[in-house]
C-alpha cells in the first residue's frame, strides 16, 4: 500500500463530513443512509490499515521542524480500528436516535468531522500535527453539546471548550518544552529522562492527556453533559473516543517520549491522580438519582483504573491499564446506548420514575446486565481480567494503598450498578412510565454487539491480549523475558481474585441493606452512605459546584480582571484624561495672571527683562 | 531696480488719498494689489543675478549725477523681500472685501504701503541709522494701523502698542549711538571692520542686550512679548496678519539677526542667552494660548510661540539651524496670514470671534474650516503640511548641535501647539452644529480666494519643499551664514 | 563741568513735570521750557545746527502747537489714574536713575577715546553727500505720520451711517 | 510592469484618488462609491501581482534624491509585500461594508476621503524606506484617523478623538526625536545604508514609545478604547487592518531589519508586551460596550504580536507575521460583526442584547468562527500563528513569559465567549432582523478566509517565511 492511503482516515471522514453539512434538512433518509456507509468503509479501511502494522508518511507542512508526516505503527492502528468500530456502532445507533432532532443537518457533520481529527490525532507523527488535530476536537466536542437543545446545554458546551482549551494550552506549553530540550517536533524520535525541564514537560503533556480523558480535576464538564447533551453524543464522546485517545497518548508519554521508572514521582504523580478519581468518582456515582448522570460519574472513575495502571510503570500494570481502556470504552458505551435506549422508549431517565422495565425490554435489559456485570469486573468478563491485571500491577508497585483504593472502587461500583440495575429494569413495574415496548432494531443491535464482545474479550481474552496490547508492551519489558499475561488471565483461585471477589459480595451486602433501609425503593439504596455524617456535608458541596475547578477559576478570573482593569488600567487613563489636563490650566493660569491688561505692568515686564539679558550677558563674557 | 522696493509703495502711498477722494473702493483696491504683485514679480526676478553674484550692490543716479544712495541685496533680505511681497499681496486681496464696513479704502492702503515700504527699506539698507529710520516708518505706520477702527478698545491698544514700541525704540537708539561712539561710523561695513579690532567686549554686550531688548520687543519674545495679545485682537484681521506674518518677524527678527550676524558677529555666549529665550517664548506662550476662548487672542499667542521657533533655530549658529530657523519663518509667516485672514471671515461670517459661542461651522462652511485646518496643522509640524519640514530641520539642526534639552522642548511644545489647535477645531468647526449658525453662508469672494491661495500655498511648499528650499532657503541661510565676511566683501 | 550737570538736571526735571503736572497747558509749556535746555545743551557740545533746529522747531513751534490745541479743546475732566501708577512712575524712575548710573559709570572707563569722526565738514554737504537715504526714510516718517493723522482722525459721522 | 513603477501606483493611485472623492461625490453619490470601491480593489489587486516578486526575496530599491539627505526611498521586499497585501484586502473588505454601513449619515465625502487616504498612506510607510518618509505617512494616518474618529461630531465623541490624536501625535513626534538621534548618529536616514548599525540606547526608548502609542500597548494604549465611539467600519479599520498593524510593522522594520535591538531594551519589550496584553484581557473581560471589549482584545492581541517580534527567533517572528494576517482577518470579522448588531439593534452595551442568534444566524456564526480564531483553536487561522509565537518563546527560554501568554490566552478565551453569549445567547430581548446582505456578506467572506487560512496555511507561511528568513540579517 502506498504511504498516501494514511491519508484517507483523515480526509474520507473529513469529505464526508461537509457533504453531510450540504444536504438540506428536508431531505430525510439520504443522510442517515449515507453516514452508515461511510461508517462501514471507515470500519473496513480500519482493518486493512491494521493488517499493515507499519507504513510512514512524510510531507512538507510549515517548515522550521515542523512537518506534516503521519506513521502507522502497531498501537496506532489498534486505535484506529477501535474508534472506527465505535464510530460504526453510534452512526448506527443516531440513525433512530436523532431522527428527529431539529438540527440533525449539523449532526452527522460534526460526528465525523471529530472521526477525521480523532484519526488524525492518532496518526499524527508531529507534535504540533498531534496538537492541531488534538485541539479541533474542542470545537467538535462544543458544537456536539450546543445540540442537547437544553436551555443550559450552551453554558457546559462553554465550560467544556475552557476547560479543554486549559488542557490543551498546557500542552501545547509541553510540547515547546519538549522542543527546547530536544530541538526535534517528530514524536518517534523524542526519548527523554523526566528531570527537571523534561519532568514539567511530562507533567503538561500529562495534563493535556488526562484532561482529554476527563479525569479528575478537568471531569466536571462530564456530569453537566451527561444531562445537556445529547446521549450519543455522550456514548461518542467522553464514553468512547475521549477515553482511547486520552489513554493512547498518556500511554505514548509514558512508554516512548519519557522513561517512566517505577516508582518514580512522576509514576506516583499517575498513581495519586488514578486512586484519587477512583474513589472520588465512584462515591458521587453512587448517590446520583438521574441514571445518565450516574453512567458519566462511572466514566470518570474507570479512567482512574487506567491511570493507575500505566502509573504502576509495571508491564503487567500497563498492560492492564491499555486493556481496561478498550475494555472500558465498550462496556461504558454499551451502558449508555442502553440508557439511551431507556430514555426514547421512556422518555425520562429519572430511576425514580423508572421501574420493572426488564420485562417490556428484554434485549436492552440483557445487554445492559452484561455491561454491568463487565464494569463491576465480574468473572468471566472482560472487566475482570484487566481489572485484576491493574490489581496485580498496583501492588507490585510496593504502595498497597492504591490497590486498595482500586478495590474500594470496585466495592461500590458493583453497588451503584446493582442500585441502577435494580431500580431500572429488575424492580416492580413503575406506575408514571407509560406500556412501552422494546426499541427499534438499529438501538438494540449496537448494545448487544458491545455485550458479546465484552464477553469473548472476557472469555477468550487471548485474542485482544495476543494483538492489540503484546506489541504495545513489548519495547516495556526486559529483552529476555517474554510477557505472557493470559495464562492466570482467568483463574479464580489467586489471593487478589479472592479479595475482588469479597468486595463484590459486599456490594451485594450493601445493596440489600439499603434496599430494605429505604423501603424496598431501589433508587434509595445508596441512602444510607448519602447520609453519613462527614459524607453528607462533602455531598452537599459538591453538589453546590464548590471543587468544579470551571466555577472556581472563573470566579478567579473574572476577579483578577477586575482588580487589573480597576488597579491599573483606570489609573493610567486618570493620567492622561485628568493629570495632563489640570497641569495645563494651572500653568496657563499662572502666567495669564500676569496678564492683567495695565501698561504699567507691561512696562516693569519689558525692564525687568533687559536688566536680566543685561546681567546674563556681563555674566557669559570672558 | 531693488529700490523700486522703497520708492513704488511710498509714491503710491502718497497719492492714495488723493485718488481716494473721487472714486471710493475700484482704482485704489487694483493700484495696490498691482503694485505689490509687481514686487512680488520683482522679487522673482532678481533671483537669478543674486544667485550668480553672491550680492551686488546698487547706486542710484538721479538724473545721471550720482547722489550715493547706497542698498545691498543678498540671499537673505531677497527672501525677506519675497516673503514680504508675497504675503501682504494676499493680505491685500484678502482686505477688498473685508474693509467694507470700514470704509476709507484709500487710507487704509495708504497706510498699508507705507508700512511695505518701510519693511523693504529695512530689509534693503545697510547701515544702522537708516535701519531704525525704517523701522519707525514701519512702526507709525501699524500703530495707526492697529487703531484703525477707532474703537475704544481699538485705541487703547493701540496707545499700549505705541508706548512700548517707542521705549523699545529708545532702546535701539541708544545702543546704536553706543556703537557710533565705539566705531566712530554707523555703516555695516565700517561697523563690522570697525569691532573686529576693536576689544571692547563689555560695551559691545551692553550694546547687544540693549538691541536684544528692542528688536525682542519688536518681535515679541517673551520677556516682552506683553503688548501683542493685546494689539492683535482689536486691530482689523488683514493688519493683524501684516503684525503677525510680517512686521514682527522684519522689524524683530530680521533686524537683530542682521546686525548679529552681520555686524557684530555670533558668539556661542549669545547664541546661549538667545537659545534660552527663544525656548522660554516656546513654552510660555504655548501654555497662555491653551487658556484663551478668543480665536485672535490665541492666534497671537501662538505666534510668540512660533516666532520662539524661529528664533531658537537661527540662534543655533550651524548653517543648518539657520536654514531651519528662516524656513519656519516663511511657513508661519504664509500659515500665520493665512489662520488672522481666515479669524477675519470667520468674524465677517458670525460677527464674532469667542469660541465658546461658535460651533460646527465645518458643516456650513466647508473653505473656511478645510483652510484653517491646513493653516493650523502646519504650524503644528504635522506632514505633508510645510510646517512639519522647517520643525523637522530645525530639531535636527538641535540635535546635530547637541542641544538636546531644547531638542526636548521643541518636541513637547510642538504637542501643545497641535493641542491649541485641535481646540479651535473642536469649539469653531469639528464639533456639532451651534443652532444658531444654521443660516450663515460663505465668506465673499475675494476673502475665500486669498485663504485658498495662502492654503494651496503651505499644501504645495509642503509637498514641493526641494525646489523651494533650495531656491530660496539655502541661498538666504549662506548669506546669512557668512556672517561679518558677507558685509566686508560687499567690495564698495 | 557744573553748568552741563545743572543744564542735564534742568531738562530732567521739566520733563518729569510734563509728563506729571495734571493741567495740560502747563505740561506743554514745561515741554517747551525741557526742550530750550536741551537746546542749549547742544549749543555747547558744539553742535550749532541741531541746537537751532531743537530750540525753533520743539520749543518754539510744536509748544504753539499745543498751546492752541488746548486753548481750543473744552477743559474736559482730569485723567482718572489709578493711584498706583501715580506713586509707580516716580519710584521707578529713581530705580532706572541709580541702576543708569552704575552702568554708565563702569561703561565710560572702558568706552576708548572717540576717534574724529568722518562725518565732519558743513550741515549740508554732510546731508546730500553721505546721508542722503536718511532723507527718504524722514520722508517716509512723515508721510507715515500725516497718514496716521488722516487716518485716525477722519470724520466719525462716516462711521455712523454704515 | 516593472516592480518600483507597481509600488508607486500602490502608494500614489489612493493618495491621489482620495482627493478626487469629494469631487465624484459632488457630482453624485452613486459614483462616489463606485470610485472608492475602484481604488480600493485597485490597491487591493496590485500588491498581489508582486507576490512573484516576494518569493525571489531579497530587496528591491528605489530612490529619488530631494535636498538634505530626506530622500524618498522605496524598499519593496517581502515584509512590505506581505503587510501591504494584508492591510489592503482588509481595507478593500471595509470599504464595501462600509457603503451599506454609512449609506445615511451626512459627511460621507469626508469619510470615504479619509477612509481611502488612510489605506493609501499605510501603503506608502509600508513601502518606505526612509525615516523620514516612515514618520510623514505616519502623521498621515494620525490626520485620517482623528477626522474619522470624531465622524459623528458629537461633542465628547470629538474630545475622544481629540485625546486620540494628541497620544499618537505625541508618541510620534517623540519617535522622531529618536529617528533625528539615529540619523546625527549615522549620518543618513536611509534604511539599508543603516542595515546593521548600533544605536544609542535613548534612541531606542525614545522610538520603542511612538511605536507603543500607535500600537496601544498598556501604558499608552488608553486611546484605543476611547476610539470605539467612531463608526464601527472605522474601528476595524483601525484596529484589524491598518493602524496598529504600523506600530508593529515599525518594530519589525526598524529593530528587526535594521538594527539589533539592544539586550536589555530586548528583555524590556518582551515583559511589556506580555503585560500588555495580559492587563488587556482583563479590561476586555470586565468592559461591558462591545466595542470596548473587542478594542481591549485587540490591545492584548497586539501584545502577542510584539511578544513575537521581541523574542526575535525565526519561529516567533514568522508566528508573529502570520498573526497580523489571521488577526487582521478574524478581528475585521468580529467588528463588522459588532457593526451590524448595533447596525440594527442600536445598542451598544452587551447586557441589553440576547438572543441574537435566532434573528441573526449568519452574524453569530461568523462572530463565533471569528472568535475562535482569536482565541486561536484549530483549524482556524489563529491556532498557528499563537502556537508558532509561543513555541519561539519557549525556544527563546522564556518558559515563565510564554505561562504568561498562555495564561492570557485562557482569559481571551473567557472573555469572548462571555461576550458570545451575552450578544447572540439567552432570551431574545430585541427582535433584530439581519440588516444588508453586502455587510453580512463581507463578514461570511471574512470568516471563510479565517477557516481557509487554517486549513491552507502553508501558502501565507511561505510568505512570510520569506519575510522572515530576509528580516533576520543577524542570524546570517
Amino acid at each position: 500500500m502506498m504511504a498516501t492511503t494514511l491519508l484517507w482516515p483523515i480526509i474520507f471522514p473529513a469529505v464526508v463530513a461537509i457533504v453531510l453539512f450540504l444536504i438540506p434538512a428536508r431531505i430525510k433518509l439520504v443522510r442517515e443512509v449515507l453516514a452508515v456507509l461511510s461508517s462501514i468503509i471507515l470500519l473496513y479501511l480500519g482493518f486493512a490499515l491494521f493488517s499493515l502494522k507499519n507504513l510512514i508518511l512524510k510531507a512538507d507542512w510549515l517548515g522550521t521542524g515542523i512537518y506534516f508526516d503521519l506513521r502507522l505503527y502497531q498501537f496506532s492502528a489498534f486505535i484506529l480500528l477501535a474508534l472506527a468500530g465505535f464510530l460504526f456502532l453510534i452512526t448506527l445507533y443516531s440513525v433512530i436516535k436523532m431522527y428527529d432532532h431539529p438540527r440533525i443537518r449539523e449532526y452527522y457533520g460534526y460526528v465525523f468531522l471529530a472521526a477525521a481529527f480523532s484519526n488524525g490525532a492518532v496518526l499524527a507523527n508531529n507534535f504540533i500535527l498531534l496538537i492541531f488535530f488534538w485541539e479541533a476536537l474542542l470545537i467538535t466536542t462544543y458544537a456536539l453539546i450546543t445540540l442537547g437543545l437544553k436551555p443550559t446545554s450552551h453554558r457546559t458546551a462553554v465550560k467544556s471548550l475552557i476547560i479543554g482549551g486549559l488542557c490543551d494550552f498546557s500542552m501545547i506549553m509541553g510540547i515547546g518544552l519538549i522542543w527546547a530540550s530536544t530541538g526535534t517536533l517528530t514524536m518517534d524520535a523524542v526519548h527523554l529522562e523526566p528531570h527537571g525541564l523534561a519532568a514539567a514537560a511530562f507533567i503538561l503533556m500529562m495534563i493535556g492527556a488526562i484532561g482529554k480523558a476527563g479525569a479528575m480535576p478537568f471531569h466536571t464538564w462530564i456530569p453537566d453533559a451527561a444531562l445537556d447533551a445529547p446521549v450519543t453524543f455522550m456514548a461518542f464522546m467522553p464514553a468512547s473516543f475521549e477515553k482511547l485517545l486520552g489513554i493512547y497518548l498518556l500511554a505514548r508519554i509514558s512508554l516512548d517520549f519519557f522513561e517512566l521508572k517505577v516508582g518514580s514521582p512522576m509514576a506516583m504523580v499517575l498513581l495519586i491522580i488514578g486512586a484519587v478519581t477512583i474513589v472520588l468518582a465512584v462515591f458521587m456515582a453512587l448517590i446520583q438519582k438521574d441514571f445518565k448522570k450516574l453512567l458519566s460519574f462511572h466514566a470518570i472513575s474507570q479512567v482512574g483504573y487506567m491511570i493507575l495502571g500505566i502509573g504502576t510503570a509495571i508491564p503487567i500494570g500497563i498492560a492492564g491499564g491499555v486493556f481496561h481502556m478498550i475494555n472500558h470504552a465498550m462496556y461504558k458505551t454499551g451502558l449508555f446506548l442502553s440508557a439511551g435506549s431507556v430514555e426514547h422508549r421512556a422518555g425520562t431517565t429519572e430511576l425514580k420514575k423508572l421501574g420493572g422495565l426488564a420485562r417490556e425490554m428484554p434485549w436492552t435489559a440483557f445487554g445492559f446486565s452484561v455491561c454491568a456485570l463487565a464494569i463491576s469486573g465480574v468473572w468471566p468478563l472482560n472487566g475482570f481480567v484487566s481489572k485484576e491485571m491493574v490489581f496485580h500491577g498496583a501492588l507490585e508497585t510496593g504502595y498497597p494503598i492504591f490497590a486498595i483504593a482500586a478495590w474500594v472502587g470496585a466495592i461500590f461500583t458493583f453497588a451503584s450498578f446493582l442500585k441502577a440495575g435494580h431500580s431500572v429494569f429488575f424492580g416492580p413495574r413503575s406506575t408514571e412510565v407509560p406500556k412501552t415496548r422494546e426499541s427499534e432494531w438499529p438501538i438494540v443491535l449496537p448494545i448487544l454487539i458491545l455485550a458479546i464482545l465484552c464477553i469473548t474479550f472476557g472469555v477468550y481474552n487471548k485474542l485482544p491480549l495476543e494483538n492489540f496490547i503484546q506489541p504495545v508492551i513489548a519495547g516495556q519489558a526486559e529483552p529476555g523475558q517474554h510477557l505472557d499475561f493470559t495464562a492466570g488471565a482467568l483463574n479464580l483461585f489467586t489471593p487478589v481474585a479472592g479479595v475482588s471477589m469479597l468486595c463484590l459480595l459486599m456490594a451485594l451486602g450493601l445493596h440489600f441493606y439499603g434496599w430494605k433501609r429505604g423501603g424496598k425503593k431501589a433508587y434509595l439504596a445508596s441512602e444510607p452512605i448519602h447520609h453519613l455524617p462527614v459524607l453528607h456535608q462533602l455531598y452537599d458541596l459538591s453538589e453546590a459546584r464548590f471543587f468544579d475547578i470551571y466555577e472556581q477559576g472563573v470566579k478567579f478570573l473574572a476577579w483578577l480582571s477586575k482588580i487589573m482593569f480597576k488597579c491599573i488600567d483606570r489609573p493610567i487613563d486618570f493620567i492622561y484624561e485628568k493629570i495632563f489636563v489640570v497641569i495645563g490650566q494651572f500653568f496657563t493660569g499662572l502666567f495669564q495672571k500676569a496678564h492683567n491688561g495695565q501698561y504699567a505692568n507691561y512696562l516693569a515686564w519689558t525692564i525687568g527683562g533687559l536688566i536680566a539679558v543685561v546681567w546674563v550677558i556681563l555674566q557669559l563674557l570672558p | 531696480m531693488a529700490f523700486s522696493f522703497i520708492f513704488i509703495p511710498l509714491l503710491l502711498a502718497a497719492c492714495l488719498p488723493l485718488i481716494g477722494k473721487f472714486s471710493k473702493k475700484l482704482i485704489p483696491d487694483v493700484l495696490t494689489n498691482a503694485a505689490l504683485a509687481f514686487l512680488l514679480f520683482n522679487s522673482i526676478l532678481l533671483i537669478k543675478p543674486v544667485l550668480s553674484r553672491g550680492s551686488f550692490f546698487e547706486n542710484i543716479n538721479w538724473f545721471g549725477e550720482n547722489i550715493n544712495l547706497q542698498i545691498a541685496l543678498d540671499g537673505f533680505n531677497l527672501f525677506m523681500l519675497f516673503t514680504i511681497s508675497l504675503v501682504s499681496l494676499c493680505i491685500t486681496l484678502f482686505s477688498i472685501d473685508y474693509l467694507k464696513h470700514y470704509g476709507h479704502q484709500a487710507n487704509f492702503y495708504a497706510l498699508l504701503l507705507v508700512m511695505v515700504a518701510g519693511m523693504n527699506g529695512l530689509v534693503l539698507v545697510i547701515d544702522l541709522f537708516s535701519v531704525y529710520l525704517f523701522l519707525e516708518v514701519a512702526a507709525v505706520a501699524s500703530y495707526a494701523l492697529v487703531a484703525f477702527g477707532l474703537g475704544s478698545e481699538e485705541l487703547e491698544a493701540s496707545f499700549k502698542y505705541l508706548m512700548l514700541s517707542v521705549v523699545a525704540s529708545a532702546f535701539i537708539l541708544l545702543s546704536i549711538t553706543v556703537i557710533f561712539g565705539l566705531t566712530g561710523s554707523l555703516s555695516f561695513q565700517a561697523v563690522a571692520r570697525g569691532l573686529q579690532d576693536l576689544n571692547a567686549g563689555l560695551a559691545v554686550g551692553v550694546c547687544l542686550a540693549f538691541f536684544i531688548m528692542g528688536f525682542g520687543l519688536k518681535a515679541a519674545l517673551v520677556p516682552f512679548h506683553a503688548w501683542l495679545p493685546d494689539a492683535h485682537p482689536s486691530a482689523p484681521a488683514p493688519i493683524s496678519a501684516m503684525l503677525s506674518g510680517l512686521l514682527i518677524k522684519v522689524s524683530g527678527v530680521y533686524a537683530l539677526f542682521r546686525i548679529v550676524y552681520s555686524v557684530i558677529g555670533m558668539t556661542p555666549a549669545l547664541s546661549r542667552v538667545l537659545m534660552a529665550m527663544g525656548a522660554i517664548s516656546i513654552v510660555v506662550a504655548a501654555l497662555l494660548a491653551l487658556g484663551q476662548n478668543d480665536i485672535k487672542r490665541m492666534l497671537a499667542y501662538s505666534s510668540i510661540s512660533q516666532v520662539g521657533y524661529i528664533i531658537l533655530g537661527l540662534a543655533i549658529g550651524t548653517p543648518l539651524g539657520i536654514a531651519g530657523g528662516l524656513f519656519h519663518l516663511f511657513n508661519h509667516a504664509v500659515a500665520k496670514g493665512l489662520l488672522f485672514l481666515n479669524s477675519g471671515s470667520i468674524q465677517h461670517i458670525t460677527g464674532t470671534r469667542n469660541l465658546n459661542e461658535l460651533g460646527g461651522l465645518g458643516k456650513k462652511v466647508p473653505i473656511t474650516a478645510g483652510t484653517n485646518l491646513i493653516g493650523a496643522l502646519s504650524i503644528a509640524g504635522v506632514p505633508p503640511l510645510a510646517g512639519f519640514w522647517s520643525k523637522l530641520i530645525i530639531i535636527i539642526a538641535l540635535v546635530q548641535a547637541k542641544h538636546f534639552g531644547y531638542a526636548l522642548v521643541a518636541v513637547l511644545a510642538s504637542i501643545l501647539t497641535l493641542w491649541y489647535y485641535l481646540l479651535i477645531q473642536r469649539k469653531a468647526f469639528f464639533g456639532p452644529l451651534n443652532e444658531r449658525w444654521q443660516k450663515i453662508k460663505e465668506a465673499p469672494f475675494w476673502m475665500t480666494t486669498a485663504n485658498i491661495i495662502l492654503a494651496l500655498l503651505c499644501l504645495l511648499v509642503g509637498i514641493f519643499f526641494t525646489p523651494v528650499f533650495n531656491t530660496w532657503i539655502t541661498p538666504a541661510a549662506d548669506a546669512l551664514a557668512r556672517g561679518v565676511q558677507q558685509v566686508l566683501m560687499w567690495g564698495i | 563741568m557744573i553748568i552741563q550737570i545743572l543744564l542735564l538736571s534742568g531738562l530732567v526735571i521739566f520733563s518729569i513735570l510734563a509728563i506729571l503736572l495734571k493741567d495740560l497747558l502747563k505740561a506743554a509749556l514745561s515741554l517747551a521750557v525741557a526742550s530750550l535746555f536741551l537746546g542749549i545743551i547742544f549749543f555747547r557740545l558744539d553742535a550749532p545746527y541741531a541746537g537751532v533746529f531743537e530750540i525753533s522747531v520743539v520749543a518754539g513751534l510744536i509748544t504753539v502747537l499745543f498751546a492752541l490745541t488746548v486753548a481750543l479743546t473744552r477743559k474736559d475732566s482730569e485723567v482718572k489714574e489709578a493711584r498706583l501708577t501715580r506713586l509707580a512712575f516716580p519710584l521707578f524712575f529713581v530705580i532706572f536713575l541709580i541702576i543708569d548710573g552704575l552702568v554708565m559709570k563702569s561703561l565710560l572707563q572702558q568706552v576708548p577715546a572717540l576717534p574724529a569722526g568722518p562725518e565732519t565738514g558743513s550741515f549740508g554737504e554732510v546731508l546730500w553727500k553721505s546721508r542722503t537715504f536718511d532723507l527718504v526714510a524722514q520722508l517716509g516718517v512723515i508721510l507715515a505720520g500725516v497718514l496716521a493723522v488722516l487716518a485716525l482722525f477722519r470724520k466719525k459721522e462716516e462711521d455712523k451711517d454704515e | 510592469m516593472k516592480v518600483e513603477t507597481i509600488t508607486q501606483l500602490i502608494i500614489f493611485i489612493p493618495l491621489l484618488g482620495s482627493l478626487l472623492v469629494p469631487l465624484a461625490g459632488a457630482i453624485s453619490p452613486k459614483l462616489r462609491s463606485v470610485w472608492s470601491v475602484l481604488i480600493g480593489g485597485m490597491t487591493a489587486f496590485l500588491p498581489l501581482t508582486l507576490i512573484p516578486q516576494a518569493f525571489k526575496g531579497g530587496e528591491v530599491l528605489w530612490s529619488k534624491r530631494l535636498a538634505l539627505g530626506l530622500d524618498f526611498i522605496l524598499i519593496i521586499d517581502p515584509l512590505s509585500i506581505f503587510m501591504s497585501i494584508v492591510s489592503s484586502f482588509i481595507g478593500f473588505l471595509i470599504i464595501i461594508y462600509s457603503l451599506g454601513y454609512i449609506h445615511h449619515e451626512d459627511h460621507q465625502d469626508e469619510y470615504y476621503l479619509m477612509v481611502v487616504m488612510f489605506i493609501g498612506a499605510m501603503m506608502g510607510l509600508v513601502f518606505s524606506g526612509s525615516l523620514v518618509f516612515i514618520y510623514l505617512f505616519w502623521e498621515i494616518i494620525a490626520i485620517a484617523c482623528w477626522r474619522l474618529i470624531g465622524f459623528y461630531r458629537q461633542k465628547d465623541y470629538v474630545v475622544k478623538a481629540d485625546k486620540a490624536f494628541l497620544m499618537t501625535f505625541g508618541g510620534a513626534v517623540v519617535m522622531l526625536l529618536g529617528f533625528i538621534l539615529i540619523y546625527v548618529q549615522t549620518g543618513t536616514f536611509n534604511l539599508e545604508a543603516m542595515r546593521g548599525a548600533a544605536i544609542p540606547g535613548t534612541a531606542v526608548l525614545l522610538i520603542l514609545f511612538g511605536i507603543f502609542s500607535k500600537s496601544a500597548t498598556v501604558p499608552l494604549h488608553t486611546w484605543l478604547p476611547d476610539a470605539g465611539v467612531a463608526p464601527t467600519t472605522v474601528t476595524a479599520l483601525l484596529h484589524a487592518a491598518v493602524l496598529v498593524k504600523i506600530g508593529v510593522y515599525a518594530y519589525a522594520r526598524l529593530f528587526l531589519y535594521t538594527f539589533k535591538i539592544p539586550e536589555a531594551w530586548q528583555q524590556a519589550v518582551i515583559i511589556l508586551a506580555v503585560v500588555s496584553s495580559l492587563i488587556a484581557a482583563g479590561g476586555a473581560a470586565v468592559e461591558n460596550d462591545i466595542k470596548r471589549i473587542l478594542a481591549y482584545s485587540t490591545i492584548s492581541q497586539i501584545g502577542y504580536i510584539f511578544l513575537g517580534l521581541s523574542v526575535a527567533n525565526p519561529t516567533a517572528i514568522s508566528g508573529s507575521l502570520l498573526y497580523i494576517l489571521m488577526h487582521g482577518l478574524a478581528k475585521a470579522g468580529l467588528f463588522l460583526c459588532a457593526g451590524i448588531v448595533i447596525h440594527s439593534t442600536n445598542k451598544r452595551d452587551i447586557r441589553e442584547m440576547g438572543g441574537l442568534i435566532k434573528t441573526m444566524p449568519i452574524t453569530a456564526i461568523s462572530f463565533l468562527i471569528c472568535a475562535f480564531s482569536v482565541i486561536g483553536l484549530p483549524p482556524l487561522g489563529g491556532f498557528f500563528s499563537k502556537l508558532l509565537v509561543i513555541m519561539g518563546t519557549i525556544k527563546a527560554n522564556q518558559i515563565w513569559i510564554a505561562a504568561l501568554a498562555l495564561f492570557t490566552a485562557i482569559l481571551t478565551m473567557y472573555y469572548l465567549m462571555r461576550a458570545f453569549s451575552f450578544i447572540f445567547l439567552g432570551e431574545l430581548k430585541v427582535a433584530a432582523p439581519e440588516k444588508t446582505p453586502s455587510m453580512v456578506g463581507v463578514v461570511t467572506v471574512l470568516a471563510l478566509f479565517s477557516v481557509l487560512a487554517g486549513f491552507f496555511v502553508s501558502y501565507p507561511m511561505k510568505l512570510v517565511q520569506m519575510a522572515t528568513t530576509h528580516i533576520t540579517w543577524w542570524l546570517r
